[in-house]
């Protein structure tokens, strides 16, 4: 009997659909994949030691560079881990204008996101562009209000850098205007299309009780069935406010993943709407004048902030010792603890589809190497 | 052609019959290119615009110049050979590709200007075709390495497996046109003032679709781009080649698109036949007919485009399935009602009973209009009959196949 | 007009034999299989160059186009089953070489003996054709065109066409049958969610591919 | 019912897979459709300009047409000099040397001449053009809102020297970046004029004035109106490299690589001017050359200034930074403690 035999393939850290600098050992047998060993490390920047030499606001530019697609969640994340250790309190409408930034980058995130998934499994990056478009708009407000379109730094310990104004909420507005009609494009190119319910239709099943125990978080969690978002689990900021619903997969394969990111879009718009009508006066002071940001020097103590990114939780864990910077500074990256989920994920199914799965996570490197 | 040569300059026979066929070869090749390099440019404008974005604007007018960019920019590149790669088959892959897609040239019409009239027209093109397989296997195995290999195979089982529906899929536009050679296909789609083209009949369009779906994955388009499929194995056979081979496997790849679409136009909708055209017979007729064969070349690359820029690639085995368990039983069936269409509308003696119930078969430009409405009745009966159950199985078996019984895992089914 | 013919005829056959006789000799394996598809295609160019255009196009079809492709996907399956590099040639070739003599006698004397008398005359008429009418074909012979073979195959050799399609058939059935059954020899890679399914039900304890049994998630968790 | 206690509501929705469909082709139609329908208004509507356009072509043809930048947009650090007296904003009070996280920005005070006393002055302001990652820091925690932070982002060149841009090429008018930032300016300058005033009286001489421009020589308006050149100079529109002033007695806060500078450019200048020069301060013996004569960047006291061109590499004092930062920040820590020992024991 003629004995197959399998080939050792290495999707090489620099190959055109890995996101980013990441590399993946494959052992196939024929199309079918046998084992897959994840290798990362190549974007490491030794971000958490830098936590711990520099002050705590000379931190805050630094956090952008985690997750460089929603610079605006990680300072929000990290000025509530600050905030927490250090006791102080943030004015209301602070609050709400960084409920509007979280939820303006969920909106870009999973744009993208989806268009990478979807260039991944073929269809010529068009979706892509359609949400790179929208990402366009909402970075030119990004860069409106905080100087910078990517790297916002926007967050500061008790208030934001920058008021709004109001032709940041007319823009918004008029953004707003338009995303709907997106959304419906969007889930009209593909959702129904025969070939990509081939492509994604019981691929990288992750079961709900697996799904707990690797710990994976976001969407692909809430793709498995379980109904887990922090906004509405430990709600922070002024999320608990806010209606809107919280979409849940069914069988937990890619095809649900999918359904889910662009379901959560919609309810990020809905969160939107209502933030910018309960959105208080200005004057009620966005930087809270009292916190002298540089020289803070929060009491000894340990702080953990968590916080719902488009990826899944992402937290950041503080201990202060009384002085000017950290003492120990870890950061929980959601990327990080799905992509540990990649290897089971993919075993058994085809090699075309190992790239589909890597899409439907949803990871990027600069959150799992830091 | 050969005569004109013999008059004009008084030359013997077989030097008139060395310059025409010289003359029609560089004519074909320089056409080919010219027609690959506006291909390239056309498809990334349309893709740009429906990427709401605008595309190459930079060099020269609209950015015609850019394809030449690109081939001087090829041509500089440095040609480079991997290092324990087979270099004598890692030199001839591109070379044969490109032959295989050239010679497919030589009987393709342009409009109503035929380079060389075989009788067996159709069949040279998709049996030439077929040894553009060849040059994807030889590439994949001259570039010693993984992903070319994996890609090659998975070229070659895909063009094997996509040439048997593309050849079927003509079997029903020969039975109804009674001849192989393009030329008469072509002057037989000339009825009705120029619009009796072979897509207006049921059995015209199913063979019309089901052979643009083939030819779709003989010319690696989306949704069958496997063979280069960037996302997973990096450019499929493609990987080893830089600099100007590069150049000639993309040359032959838009140059089977654009065979492609050439014959599509000239078998189903007719090509350089439309109304009024021989109605200026002559030089204007042909200019004319000429035109309306561009305009429906570039329609169906449009469509192409359309598809690339929306559907996503199909995996290897999914593009199998859909060729043996969908394309294939459809394409019998469609011989099937061809063959039926051919006996309602024209047989007399053999079956007098057609005769009784529905009047002798009518001429070309006299037709039994009673044999045509049941001719059409049956043949669309049949083929949506055929369709439908076909969907409704392949349906089936992939709900099926999704709700695997565990005990079946069990045993490692 | 009929030198180009000769000339062309020669250079065709000459290519053909070249290709032939480099299959047997060339050492790569590879290239011999490439050697044999130039042949094939020459062959089919001879048979053009006779105005068997369906004969041709068939040939290109048949053999340049699927059975090379066969050919050189055995042998590229089944690399190191073959030696590679080894000249194959032995001493002892000058026997191989009458065999192959004696045998192409065999089959090239009796055409020569039946068809011998209308040899030349065939040439005349076609000569003669040629120059008056400008076109390849002699008047007079009707040429076995697709028409004919078409018919031919429904009317006089319709028995024997019936009995190839079903070796066909045959062929076709056990290619199936035997890639089947080595399918399902191999053992199924299970992905995450089947294993899960398995345990869930305790069906059986899922084994991974070396057929070790997987620990289940509890023990590992217990050790 | 305030908004404070408002519990907001929402369910778990089950994403619908419709699974059970027949599916014949209809949603790749209808995907074709849509695609077919952006281009069509691609190709025929208008490019869109209103942010709610989700069609027709959005993108913008860079070197031609330019997206206006919004005024809080940080590029790289600038610093200000009043038009009107001449005057730099900067008191050189160190705060933005601190907080900067990747620590790029170096002053050194100026001296009082006669008394050798600290002046509300920088006499040496360097920025690493190349390390900087334009947080904005700097321009927020100014008291004088001496830095603020640019909007020109066509910085790119390739002599990587050049990008450690020092004082002359740092400084811009208040005019200039009132015309890129009009509400930010307005709402800080009659604090940041206040302020400078008080400056002024306490810089004898004209300390805080000379570097980089005489009063009055009006620099060569940084653009005004920013011009849409697409060839736009490397670097951006530079005051010109004017004669610098001989530096005061060196500083006490003098690392030893600043220390070393300084000897080369007070060498220079003798040179120049026949050795009339003023008498090297030897309170503080130089240490051996500290080796940050990188043997490129030659030291060239630019002659006659030449109004708005950049000369390349030839301008200010050698400010190369050989030492990566971090032992250069440490050396001047020990250097600060050293001199507080000294003075302390003296």
């Amino acid at each position: 009997m003629l004995k197959t035999e399998e080939l050792r393939i290495n999707i090489g850290p620099q190959h055109p659909s890995t996101h980013g600098v990441f590399r993946m050992l494959v052992t196939v047998d024929g199309e079918t994949l046998v084992d897959l060993k994840p290798v990362f490390g190549y974007l490491h920047r030794n971000h958490e030691q830098l936590g711990e030499v520099n002050s705590y606001l000379q931190n805050m530019p630094f956090t952008d560079r985690l997750d460089y697609f929603n610079s605006m969640i990680n300072n929000h994340a990290y000025a509530r881990s600050v905030e927490m250790l250090a006791g102080i309190e943030v004015p209301e409408r602070a609050q709400y204008i960084r409920v509007i930034m979280d939820e303006l980058s969920r909106i870009l995130n999973h744009a993208t996101a989806l268009g990478f998934m979807l260039g991944d499994m073929g269809a010529w990056q068009t979706a892509l562009l359609w949400g790179l478009r929208e990402r366009e708009k909402i970075l030119d407000l990004f860069e409106y209000v905080s100087g910078a379109r990517m790297m916002c730094n926007y967050a500061r310990f008790g208030g934001v850098a920058r008021d709004i104004d109001d032709y940041f909420i007319t823009e918004t507005r008029k953004l707003m205007d338009g995303l709907p009609h997106y959304f419906d494009d969007f889930e009209g190119l593909l959702t129904n299309s025969e070939i990509m319910l081939a492509r994604a239709r019981n691929i990288g099943v992750l079961p709900k009780e697996l799904a707990l125990s690797y710990s994976v978080t976001g969407p692909v969690l809430r793709a498995s069935g379980v109904p887990y978002d922090i906004r509405r689990a430990e709600p922070y900021a002024v999320y608990d406010r806010f209606d809107f619903d919280i979409p849940v997969g069914t069988v937990g394969d890619v095809y649900d993943r999918f359904l889910v990111r662009i379901a959560e879009m919609r309810q990020a718009y809905r969160i939107l709407e209502q933030a910018f009508q309960q959105l208080p006066e200005a004057g009620g002071g966005h930087i809270n004048p009292k916190v002298k940001q540089q020289s803070l020097k929060p009491p000894i103590g340990e702080a953990y902030a968590r916080v719902e990114s488009p990826k899944g939780e992402l937290g950041f864990y503080l201990v202060s010792d009384g002085t000017g910077n950290a003492y120990r500074y870890k950061v929980r990256a959601p990327s990080f603890i799905n992509l540990t989920a990649l290897a089971d994920m993919c075993k058994g199914y085809k090699l075309a589809d190992a790239m589909v799965i890597l899409g439907s996570i949803d990871i990027v490197m600069g959150e799992v190497d830091r | 052609m050969v005569e004109t040569f013999q008059q004009t300059f008084g030359a013997p026979l077989w030097l008139a019959v060395v310059l025409a066929s010289g003359l029609k070869v560089t004519l074909i090749l320089v056409g080919g290119s010219l027609g690959m390099m506006f291909l390239t440019w056309y498809e990334r404008r349309a893709i740009a615009y429906m990427q709401d974005r605008r595309g190459p604007n930079r060099v020269g007018p609209q950015g015609s110049l850019q394809p030449i960019a690109e081939a001087i920019k090829t041509m500089t590149k440095e040609d480079t050979t991997p290092l324990e790669a087979d270099r004598v088959v890692h030199f001839l892959a591109p070379v044969v590709m490109l032959a295989a897609t050239v010679l497919t040239f030589a009987i393709i019409p342009w409009g109503n200007l035929f380079p060389s009239d075989l009788s067996v027209g159709v069949l040279f093109f998709v049996a030439i075709g077929g040894l553009h397989t060849l040059g994807m296997l030889m590439a994949g195995w001259g570039s010693n390495n993984k992903f070319a290999l994996l890609g090659g195979m998975r070229g070659v089982a895909q063009m094997v497996s996509y040439e048997i529906p593309q050849v079927m899929a003509v079997i029903p536009i020969v039975l109804m046109t009674g001849t192989m050679s393009m030329q008469r296909i072509v002057e037989s789609q000339s009825g009705f003032g120029g619009l009796g083209w072979n897509v207006f009949t049921p059995v015209g369009f199913f063979a019309f679709a089901l052979f643009f779906v083939a030819s779709l994955a003989e010319g690696e388009r989306t949704p069958f781009d496997i063979p280069e499929a960037d996302s997973e194995i990096v450019a499929g056979y493609m990987t080893e080649y830089t600099g100007m081979k590069f150049a000639v496997f993309y040359l032959a790849n838009y140059m089977t698109n654009l065979a492609i679409c050439f014959i599509t136009a000239s078998i189903f909708l007719g090509g350089g036949n439309g109304p009024g055209v021989n109605e200026l017979g002559g030089f204007l007729g042909g200019f004319l007919s000429l035109i309306y064969f561009f305009i429906k070349a570039l329609f169906l690359f449009f469509i192409m485009v359309l598809i690339r820029a929306t559907v996503p690639r199909l995996r290897v085995d999914q593009l199998m399935g859909f060729a043996w368990k969908f394309l294939l039983p459809l394409v019998l069936v469609n011989i099937l009602s061809s063959a039926l269409w051919v006996a309602i509308i024209r047989w007399d003696q053999q079956a007098q009973i057609f005769t009784q119930w529905f009047g002798a078969p009518g001429t070309a430009d006299a037709p039994n209009f009673v044999r045509l409405g049941v001719a059409v009745a049956v043949t669309i009966m049949i083929n949506l009959g055929a369709l439908v159950m076909v969907m409704g199985l392949n349906n089936r078996a992939s709900q099926a196949r999704m709700h695997t019984t565990d005990e079946e895992l069990a045993l490692g089914l | 007009m009929n030198y180009i013919v000769v000339v062309i005829f020669l250079i065709l056959s000459a290519i053909t034999l070249v290709s032939g006789v480099m299959v047997v000799t060339v050492k790569n394996i590879i290239h011999s299989a490439l050697w044999l598809i130039a042949s094939f295609i020459g062959v089919a160019a001879l048979y053009l160059l006779m105005e068997a255009e369906f004969l041709a196009v068939v040939q290109i079809l048949v053999y340049a186009g699927a059975v090379s492709i066969l050919v050189l996907f055995a042998i590229m399956l089944t690399r190191h089953v073959t030696g590679e590099g080894t000249r194959m040639l032995y001493e002892r070739w000058w026997v191989a070489l009458v065999v192959a003599l004696v045998l192409f006698g065999a089959v090239i004397t009796p055409t020569i003996w039946q068809q011998g008398a209308n040899w030349d005359a065939a040439a005349t008429a076609a000569q003669a054709s040629i120059t008056a009418t400008g076109e390849g074909s002699p008047a007079g012979t009707a040429v076995a065109s697709t028409i004919n073979i078409g018919e031919s195959f429904m009317r006089e050799y319709l028995l024997p066409f019936e009995i190839a399609s079903v070796l066909l058939l045959m062929a076709l059935i056990g290619a199936i049958a035997i890639a089947f059954e080595e399918r399902t020899g191999r053992r199924r890679v299970l992905t995450l969610a089947e294993e899960y399914a398995l345990k869930q039900r305790g069906i059986v304890e899922p084994r991974d591919a070396e057929g070790a049994v997987v620990p289940s998630i509890e023990a590992e968790q217990a050790l | 019912m305030t908004l404070a206690n408002r519990q907001g509501t929402g369910a778990v929705v089950p994403v619908e897979r419709n699974d059970q469909r027949f599916r014949a082709g209809q949603g790749t139609a209808a995907g074709l459709s849509i695609v077919f329908r952006k281009f069509r208004k691609a190709l025929f509507g208008k490019p869109n300009s209103d942010r709610s356009d989700t069609e027709g072509q959005f993108n913008v043809q860079y070197p031609e047409e330019r997206l206006s930048l919004p005024e809080a947009y940080r590029n790289m650090p600038i610093l200000l000099f009043d038009d009107a007296t001449g005057h730099e904003l900067c008191t050189s009070c160190f705060q933005c040397e601190r907080v900067c996280p990747p620590q790029v920005i170096h002053i050194t005070q100026a001296k009082d001449p006669a008394t050798g006393k600290p002046v509300p002055s920088a006499a040496e302001f360097i920025i690493e053009y190349d390390t900087c990652m334009s947080c904005g820091y700097c321009a927020e925690v100014c008291p004088f809102d001496a830095i603020k932070m640019d909007h020109d982002y066509e910085l790119s060149t390739s002599n990587h020297p050049e990008l450690d841009v020092n004082y002359n090429r740092l400084l811009r008018p208040v005019s200039y970046y009132e015309t890129i930032a009009p509400t930010l300016w307005n709402d800080v300058r009659e604090s940041a004029m206040k302020k400078l005033q008080n400056n002024i009286k306490r810089r004898p001489g004209a300390i805080g004035v000379d570097h980089g421009q005489k009063v009055g020589a009006k620099a060569a308006p940084a653009a005004v109106a920013r011009p849409a050149d697409p060839a736009g100079a490397g670097a951006s529109a530079v005051v010109p490299a004017a004669k610098r002033a001989p530096v005061a007695a060196i500083g006490k806060t003098m690392s030893e690589e600043k220390l070393a500078k300084l000897q080369s450019i007070r060498a220079d200048n003798q040179a120049k001017r026949g050795g009339a020069g003023a008498p090297v301060d030897s309170a503080h013996a130089v240490e051996a050359a500290v080796g940050v004569q990188p043997d490129t960047a030659q030291v060239a006291a630019p002659d006659a200034a030449t109004p708005g061109s950049v000369a390349p590499g030839a301008t200010g004092p050698v400010a190369a930074v050989g030492t990566s930062m971090s032992e250069e920040k440490r050396a001047k820590l020990e250097a600060i403690r050293a001199a507080k020992r000294a003075q302390g024991g003296e």
